[in-house]
Formats: C-alpha cells, structure tokens, sequence
C-alpha cells in the first residue's frame, strides 16, 4: 500500500558539509510508514527518475529526511524552502526492520544512519555506533544519543570518536553487551563487515540495501539484487526490501 | 460526446492510451494507484517461454531527459503469467497485450503458441530488445530475419499480431515492409535505442552490461519521425511510443500516424501519467472540434 | 603542467576540443567573444563546390534537451572560403577542419581536391547531412557506397582525411571499418539524428522540410555508445560529439575513445561552453593526477 | 558588437492578460543598444535554445522587455523577480530602425509594438498604429502616447479603438498627414499588409521581421528569410536583420 502526495516542506536546514535534514507535512504517507520503508521523491522537471531517500523519522503527520547532496537530484532538494511542495510516492518498500523488539545493534555508515533512527524509536534498549567519513559530516548523532543506550561514533579520519570504520566500536559493544538483534544501513563493505560480525555471534541481522532505482514500487525491475539460493536469483530492493535479513542477499561490491 | 476509441487489428480499444512494455510490470503495482480499466489497453512485462533472471545490477542509468535500462527480460516465464497474471488483468475492463521474446525463432513459435491460446488480446512480438545477448535486437535489424520470424510465428499465432520494431537500423521502412508482408497485422514502435553511460570517477560503465537501451523523453522527436516514416510506407495500424509525457505529445505521435500511444518511462517520474494523457487527447479533440480520436491519426499536413 | 595536447592523424591539437561543423559558422561571431587560439580546432560550416542557399525556413524546431535542425548545407562555397575566410581563421593559433560535402562521388571528390590545396589542416567528409535530397546521408549509411566514397576521395585528398558517420545506421561498425579500409585518417562521430516535430495547433511539421536532424544533450548517451563500439572495432584516431555540454561530458566521451571532442548545438546555450569544457578536462585531469590528456582516451574499464 | 552579460531584473510586471514588462539592469549591452535590436536569453538550464525578445526601451544603463507568455521560455521569465540574474546575449542584429529622422508612422501588432516605441523616442513627429487582439492585450498605449502626435488603436474583436486591422488606421493617418517614413513590426500578413500601402505611397517601408532563432548572432543560419533578388537567396534575421527595408524581403506566410 502506497499512494502519491503533496507534500509540504516545513522545514529543510544543513545540518553538517554535506547532509540536510527536511521535515515533510505528508500526513497519508506518514500516517502508515515503517521503519526502514522509503519515499521516491520528484525533483523537478528535468529529471527522469524520482531519487529513494529512507524515512528517517515519522511523528504520524509529518516525516523527516535526512539527505545528502550529491548530485542534480538531492542538490535540487537542498533549494527547497518551507512552504514548497513535494511530489512523493510512498511510503514504499515491504521489507521493513522488526519492531517492538528489545536489545537492538544499529550500525549506521553515512546517510545510513537515517532509517535506524526511525528503527531506534520503534523499538526497546538500542544501542549504536555510526560511521561518518569525518566530523565535519557527522550527522543525528544527538538523535540518536537521546534515543539510545549506548552510543559510539567513529569517523574515518579519527576527527570524532574512533579511528577507522564502525567494526572496532560494534565489537566493542558486542562484547560488552547481549543484542538479540542487529540492524545496519550503509555502504556495501560495511553491511558485509557487519553481517560477518552478526554471523559469528549468531544474532539475526537486518540490514537495508541500495540499488539505483526507477518506478520505486516493483514494476520495472531495474532495482535488482542478487538473493542467495542455489541458482542465481534477484530480488527487487524497492519492493521486496530495502530491508532484507542478511543471509538472504550476495552483497557483491 | 467524443468518441475516444481506436481500432487495433479488429480489436476496439476504448481510447488510445497503453502503457509500455516492461514499464507496467503486470500492472499490480499501479492498481493501488488507479482503476486498471481506465487505460485502452496494459503491455505487459516481457515474457519468455522459461523464467529468466535478467542482467545483473546496477541495471539503470539517468541521461538528459532519459534513461537507459538493461533489465534484460528478467520475468517469470509464460506459464507463471498465465496462472497468476491473466486472471489478475482479467479483473479489469482492458486489453492484454502479452509481448513475447525468445533467443530462436523456435523459442518464438512455442512461447507464441502458448501465449496466443491464452485469454489475452494481441501478442507483441519483441525483436527489439537490445539488452539480451541471443534474440531480440539481433533478430529486429535485418529485414530477411525479420521477415523469416513474422513468417514462422504468423503460422502458430491465433492473436492479432504486433510486431515491435526497433529504432536501431538504417531503414525502417525496410523493417516495417518485411513484417507487413510476413503477416504482422500492427506495429508497434519504438523500442530503445542503444546507449551507455560512464561514470567519470571510477571510470566504469554504470550499468554491469555496459550498454542499455535509452528510453524517456529525449528518444520522442526520433519516435515520431520512425513512425512517421513507417505509416508512410504501410498499411498497417500502429501502436506509437517513446517519450510521451503529455496529452500534447500522444496528439503529436497521432498526427504523425500512430493509431494508440503507449507511456513508458515517464510513468517513473508521473505514475498517472497514462490518465493524464487520456485527459489531454480528449482536451484537444474538444478544443479543435473532433469527434473522434481516431480523426487526428495521420492527419500531419507536411510540406 | 598537464599537457592537454592530443594528436589526430599526425597533427597536433594544443587541447582536445573542438566546435562541430554548422554550429560556429565560420569562427567570426564567436571570436567577438573570445580568443579562437584556445580551441584545439575548428571545423568549420559544411561547404560545396558551388554556394548553396540550404532549405526554407523554418529550419529550426526545439524538442526536450535538443534541437533539430534542417539547415540544409547553406554555405558560400568553397572558393569564397578559401579566399574570404581562411585568411580570417589563419590569425589564430589554431587548426582548420574543412567540413566538405557534395551530390555525386565526383563532386566530393572535386570540392575535396580543391580544399586540400588551400591552406587549412584537415579534411573532414560529411556523409552525414540528413538535410539534403541527393548526397549526404545517402552516402554514409551504406558500407559499400561509403568505402567506394572515401576511396575515390583519398585519391586526391593530400590532407588528413576525417570521415564523419551517420549514426542513422543498424551498424556503426560496418561503416567505421569500411572507411578505415578505404584509407580514412580519422572519424568524427555523431553527426545528427534524423527526427520530426509536429506543431499540434497548425497540425503541420514545425520544420519546412518536414524532418531535421537532431543534436543536443539528448542523444549524448547514444553517441557515447557509437564512439565505444568504433573504437573497438577500428584503429583510427576518433572525434566525438554530440551533446558535449560540460568538461565531465568530454571526459565520458574521452573515456569512450575518442582522442577529441567537438562542441555543438550547447554552444547556442551557452557561447563559451568549448572555454569551459577545456577548463572541465584540465580540471579533471588534475584531481584524478593523470598528466597527459591523452591518457583517459579508450581509459574505460568496462564490465 | 555584442557581448555576453549577467543582468539583474529590476521589475518584472504582468501587464495585461498574458503580456509581461521586465526592465533589466545590464549596462553593458543598455549602453549600445539601438532601436530594432534584441538580446536572446537563457531560460532556465532545460531549454537548450535561447529566446529572442526585442529591445522594447533603453536608457543607457537599463533596458525594458515587453513579452508574451507563450510556452516554456516565456513562462520561465515570468517568474523571476527583482533581483533574480538573467543571462543574456546582445545587443544582437545590425539590421536596425532608423533614428534621428522625422515624420515616421510606426505600425505595430501584438509584441510587435515593443521595438517600436525604442524606435519612437529616437525619432521625432511619431505617429503610431498598434493593433491588438482583444483590449485585454492592449499594451504599452500609454508610452506611445506620450512620445506620438497621434495614436490609434486596433483590436480583432472591436474592444478598444477601431473594430479590425491596422489597415484602415493607418490609411486614415496616411489621408491626413505625411510621413516620411513607415516602420512596421508583428506578424507577417500585416507586415504585408502594411509594406503594400508604403509601396502605394512610395513611403520608405522598414520591417522588423521573427524567424525561428538557435544562435542569435549568425553562426549556425537557422533563421533564414527569404530576400528578393534574380535567384532565390536567404538573408538571416538576427544578423542581417532583424530590420529589413521592406522591399528586400519575400513575405511568406
Ligand atoms: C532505498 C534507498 C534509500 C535511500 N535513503 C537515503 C537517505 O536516507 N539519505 C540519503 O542521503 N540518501 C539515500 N539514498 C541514496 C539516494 O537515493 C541517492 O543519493 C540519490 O538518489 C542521488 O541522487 P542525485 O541526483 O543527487 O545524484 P546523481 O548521482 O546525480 O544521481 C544520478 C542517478 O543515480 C542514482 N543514484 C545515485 N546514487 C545512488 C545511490 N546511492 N543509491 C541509489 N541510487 C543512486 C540516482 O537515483 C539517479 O538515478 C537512498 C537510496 C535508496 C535506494
Ligand atoms: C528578433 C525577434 C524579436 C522578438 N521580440 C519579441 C518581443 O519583443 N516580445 C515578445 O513577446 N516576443 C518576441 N519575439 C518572439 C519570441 O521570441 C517568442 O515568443 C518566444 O521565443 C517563444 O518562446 P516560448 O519558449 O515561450 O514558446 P515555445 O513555443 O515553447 O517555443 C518553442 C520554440 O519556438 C520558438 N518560437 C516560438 N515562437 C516564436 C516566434 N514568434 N519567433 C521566433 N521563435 C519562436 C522559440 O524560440 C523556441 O525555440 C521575438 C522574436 C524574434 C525572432
Ligand atoms: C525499464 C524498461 C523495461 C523495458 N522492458 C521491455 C520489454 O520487456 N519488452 C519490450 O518490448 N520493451 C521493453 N521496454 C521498452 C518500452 O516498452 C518502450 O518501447 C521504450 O521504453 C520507449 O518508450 P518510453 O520512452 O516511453 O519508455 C522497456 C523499457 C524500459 C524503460
Ligand atoms: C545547426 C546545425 C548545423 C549543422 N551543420 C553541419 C554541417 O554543415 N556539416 C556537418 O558535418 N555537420 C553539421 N551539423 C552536425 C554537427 O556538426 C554535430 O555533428 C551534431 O550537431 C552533433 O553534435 P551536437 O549535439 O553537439 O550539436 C550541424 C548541426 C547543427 C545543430
Ligand atoms: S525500482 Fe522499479 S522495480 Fe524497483
Ligand atoms: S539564429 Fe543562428 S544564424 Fe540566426
């Protein structure tokens, strides 16, 4: 179940070089959304393609997303101003992260930490770590510590928390801490690197995929990802995921 | 009262407006959107005689105006279609159009032959499809194989037949001439035209197969002088398409001879968009004083 | 210091880029806005043995992130180029492609004699208009008649030989390969994509001459797809064009295969496009610290 | 001599039903602009051609356009507002209006009155015809006005001043009082019209004519019209023209 709506912009700030943080008044898409579906967003005339961005939060009437610029699309986004209106389709995706669970691993790389906010709020005794490239671009990090547990960062060039990817940190909790769930959004080797993690400890692992998208609700199948079985299979990120448990997917680089 | 219906190959459709193969899926997903029975007629998604998987990820790339795709016929096979998808389609009060594809003229025959006994309305026979390594394009671009292939498939096939014709060749006419004379009974046109994309950073293709086929609105000046040229050069009805985003456009490909209009990749952008090209034919036949769509097609005045 | 020269057919080019023939007219109303020295070539408007007035107006139709343009050759031929305008173009420090064109194989090769004489760098044979009735496209869409074409021209040419190609073709390939195997220099590729507009109010063509050919951004992934498949299948330097819009534009191509570019129809957007195009290639070139120009050409890793 | 330049618009009014009047701050090109030129403007980054639109008015370091909203780059250049920066090429064609002369009758329809009345303020003893569709597109009455002797007014539909064309206007202005000069600009069969009754009264007859632009200053000779001579040959509008003696050029339709 999805449907398209005007949305109206309420708000739309730079929250750090790159990311911006958009609050939408969309109450029939927010009304309905869950933690880990998506909205396929218009920007302007002159593109093609709608861009996906994750639902990063969502109070009922309004969601939040938080984005980065990073080409015509999101740079298009970025010009937006309170009052404006927005052509969306949503909410989509069916493969959502679990909710109403306790003791929940949110590893979030980048604007992968968006949906786990959402994920954090929909659940019991979170804990996270996220991994931004440098500080400069360290983004929901006050969300996420009002919401959680325990939080750890680290940042690619040691300039906020570790030094280095989230694999320290997530370790780290592990060891500390019993989780009967992990949930992880963001760069291929990272969702590989924590799957692996997940495997070892034998905790269930959600993790939520990308894949350049067209329609955004199933009816292209321009969102491929190879699914693991014995012959060669795919599924479609925009419908049966972007969340899938991480032994389903071949997360080939 | 305008009468918005159109005659394909003896089948009345109640206005012109189709939506594209492999852009609709088997039109489930944009049931949820709007009543399936208000388009003319739904292309379904390309099928073959076994499941197939397609090309792998990334399949999509953005251009000026368009897009290239390498889905590369990625479905669930004949059999699956007629189970799960016919009844699902049946349910509404529009046409099927089963487009088939296959790697040999063969293949073609079988999967005609079982399409065609099925409850659907016209097979479309897919020699176009640039994004398969044996069939489709390798089969659109000659006129003796075109013609060989019409020929062998006219044989088994109990449906209307439309053939659908691909933009990459020299001369269309010649294509369109083979497929006429063959026993095709419509045209439809124009696939997508071979493209690729790179990514200057990593230097690599952005799409795994390297090339695709370019879609969307860029392709539409080219539709409309192939099927321009095509309507000049049969007798044969025709089914218009690439790039049409607006009333204004399928008015466009109509004038220049197309007999219905199928949306593609605009529907990504604008799922309504085959209800709002429905709305502006009927607003322009109003507004020019039309009483029947089918007054406008081949109506271009040229020099 | 990057060297951003690159060498076509044994002449060097201070940088990589060029204007398209038909799109800087003969370089005097672009030089009153910058140094014509910065270009790494320019190939001027497409000229005959004899002046030519082109098609009647309108000539000129806009379509999304493209034109189309029935032009139709208009020029003053060749003996005023070579008296009126050469002397003009040869103030600057850059080289000449004289874009020529005819009816018959003989007139070809009767303007090409002529033009390889005068004091320009490069010949480049356009076998390519879509808008002239006899000649042009007519030539360039067939291997043979192309290989018999640029054969009978090489025999008189006494300057580097371009051959510029149709992409109205099934087969770029074949067409590449026959010209390199008649003696072609280089290829220069694409010229523009035969197209049609329809005014839906007048219910007339917007072009005069119905059909018009089409460039712009538009079919920039189409020419990118032509220049990576010529590339491959000849041993010939190659020119890329079609849509160049940005410095990045140029790069893809360059990562394509083509040893350099030429700028069109942006150029009516935006006058200094070909200015910050060589900036965007420098610029690139730079971040990514490679040292020569040269080396992104063919530099795809493709999959 | 032409130039590229960044203007700013100063106002940009709407002034009728589908008329617009934008004054555009661009000293540059307003320093040598002359009556009967234009400049072509980038609209937007999605049109790939410029729109030409006649110099309506000048005063050195502003000029004034005055368009109609007509399709994509129109409507474009209806929504800048004061301040908002316009790319623009010009001031383009060497075919101009006369100046400095007197007794000259200026015959203007639709969009066609613009040029003219910069033409009128270099010129002395104006008179002017402007015909209209409708008085809901009457524009720019005021300013000819208060730079003519005379003025009449024609609309299609009889809404305001004589019922028609421009024909019978100017045959009246004609009968009363005598002009050394006629300039004309809109659409071709008034500049028809209007170039047969110069010829009647052998009254020198400048036209300002449109073709289809790409380049605007002569490089790609799209903007062919046909010129009068033995054999059948093509002037080009916007460097030729626009401004053509009537006698050179073939009016088709
Ligand atoms: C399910 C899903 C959820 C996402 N959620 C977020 C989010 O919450 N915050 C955020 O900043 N980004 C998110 N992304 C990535 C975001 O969609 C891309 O950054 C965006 O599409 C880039 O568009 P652009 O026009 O700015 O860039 P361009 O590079 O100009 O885009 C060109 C094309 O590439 C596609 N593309 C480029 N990068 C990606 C990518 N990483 N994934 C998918 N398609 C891509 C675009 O959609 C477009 O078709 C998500 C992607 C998916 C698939
Ligand atoms: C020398 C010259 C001076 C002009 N001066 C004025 C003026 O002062 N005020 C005014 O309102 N209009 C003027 N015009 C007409 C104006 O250029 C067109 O109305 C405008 O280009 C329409 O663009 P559009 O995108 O709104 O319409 P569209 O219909 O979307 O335009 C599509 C294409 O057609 C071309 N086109 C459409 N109509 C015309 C036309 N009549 N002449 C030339 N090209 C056209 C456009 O440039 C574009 O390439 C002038 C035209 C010329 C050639
Ligand atoms: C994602 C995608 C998948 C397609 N799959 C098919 C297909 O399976 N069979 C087919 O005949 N055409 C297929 N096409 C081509 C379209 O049906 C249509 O001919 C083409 O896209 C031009 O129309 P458009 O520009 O409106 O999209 C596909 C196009 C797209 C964009
Ligand atoms: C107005 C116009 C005139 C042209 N005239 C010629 C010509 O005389 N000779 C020629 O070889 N190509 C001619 N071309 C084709 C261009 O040189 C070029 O190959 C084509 O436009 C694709 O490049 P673009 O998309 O950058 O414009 C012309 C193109 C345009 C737009
Ligand atoms: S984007 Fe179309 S199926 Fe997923
Ligand atoms: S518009 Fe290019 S020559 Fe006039």
């Amino acid at each position: 179940m999805y449907i398209q709506e005007d949305g109206t912009v309420l708000s739309n700030i730079k929250i750090s070089e790159t990311y911006y943080d958009m609050t939408v008044y969309s109450p029939k898409i927010a009304g309905c959304a869950k933690p880990g579906q998506f909205v396929n967003i218009k920007c302007g005339d002159d593109l093609l393609l709608r861009r996906p961005i994750s639902i990063c939060d969502c109070d009922g009437e309004n969601f939040r997303l938080v984005y980065e610029n990073r080409g015509a699309g999101t740079s298009m986004l970025t010009r937006l101003i309170t009052g404006d209106n927005l052509d969306i389709l949503g909410p989509l995706g069916n493969g959502v992260f679990p909710t109403g669970v306790s003791r929940v691993l949110l590893v979030g790389g980048g604007c992968g930490a968006a949906p786990l906010l959402f994920a954090a709020k929909k659940n019991n005794e979170c804990s996270a770590v996220l991994g931004f490239r440098t500080c400069k671009n360290a983004v929901l990090t006050d969300d996420f510590y009002s919401v959680c547990e325990n939080l750890l960062i680290a940042t690619d060039d040691g300039t906020m928390g570790a030094s280095g990817t989230v694999e320290r940190p997530v370790n780290l909790l592990l060891e500390k801490h019993k989780f009967s769930y992990i949930f992880a959004c963001g760069p291929r080797p990272m969702l590989k690197a924590v799957s692996i993690i997940a495997k070892r400890h034998s905790i269930p692992c959600y993790i939520s995929t990308e894949e350049r998208m067209a329609c955004g609700v199933g009816a292209c199948l321009c969102c491929a990802i190879k699914t693991k079985s014995d012959k060669e299979t795919y599924s479609h990120v925009c419908k049966d995921g972007p969340v899938f448990e991480a032994g389903q997917i071949v997360l080939e680089d | 009262m305008i009468d918005m219906s159109v005659e394909i190959a003896g089948v009345k459709l109640k206005n012109p407006v189709l939506t594209a193969s492999g852009t609709f899926g088997f039109g489930r997903e944009y049931a949820e959107l709007y009543d399936l029975s208000k388009l003319g007629a739904i292309a379904v998604k390309g099928l073959t005689s076994e499941p197939r998987n397609g090309n792998p990820p990334p399949r999509i790339a953005e251009t000026p105006m368009g897009m290239i795709n390498s889905v590369g016929l990625q479905n669930p096979g004949i059999k699956s279609f007629i189970e799960n998808e016919i009844p699902f389609l049946r349910k509404f009060d529009t046409k099927i159009i089963a487009n088939v594809s296959g790697n040999t003229v063969s293949d073609y025959v079988s999967i005609t032959e079982i399409a065609s006994s099925s409850d659907i309305d016209f097979i479309e026979l897919n020699i176009s499809c640039p994004n398969v390594k044996a069939g489709g394009m390798a089969f659109g671009t000659g006129a003796a194989s075109v013609g060989n292939l019409v020929a062998e498939v006219r044989k088994v096939c109990k449906k209307p037949l439309i053939v659908k014709l691909s933009p990459n060749v020299t001369d269309i006419c010649e294509i369109a001439r083979a497929a006429e004379a063959s026993g095709a009974d419509a045209l439809s046109l124009i696939n997508t035209i071979l493209a690729m994309k790179i990514d200057i950073n990593t230097r690599r293709p952005v799409l795994k197969n390297n090339v695709g086929g370019l879609s969307g609105r860029a392709v539409f000046p080219i539709a409309v002088r192939m099927i321009w040229q095509v309507k000049n050069c049969v007798n044969l009805p025709v089914i218009g398409m690439g790039g049409v985003s607006t009333g204004a456009d399928a008015v466009e490909m109509m004038l220049a001879g197309a007999d219905a209009v199928a949306v593609g990749s605009v529907m990504f952008s604008d799922p309504y968009t085959p209800i709002k090209v429905i709305d502006g034919i009927h607003g322009y036949l109003e507004k020019h004083g039309f009483n029947k769509a089918s007054d406008i097609i081949g109506a271009v005045n040229v020099y």
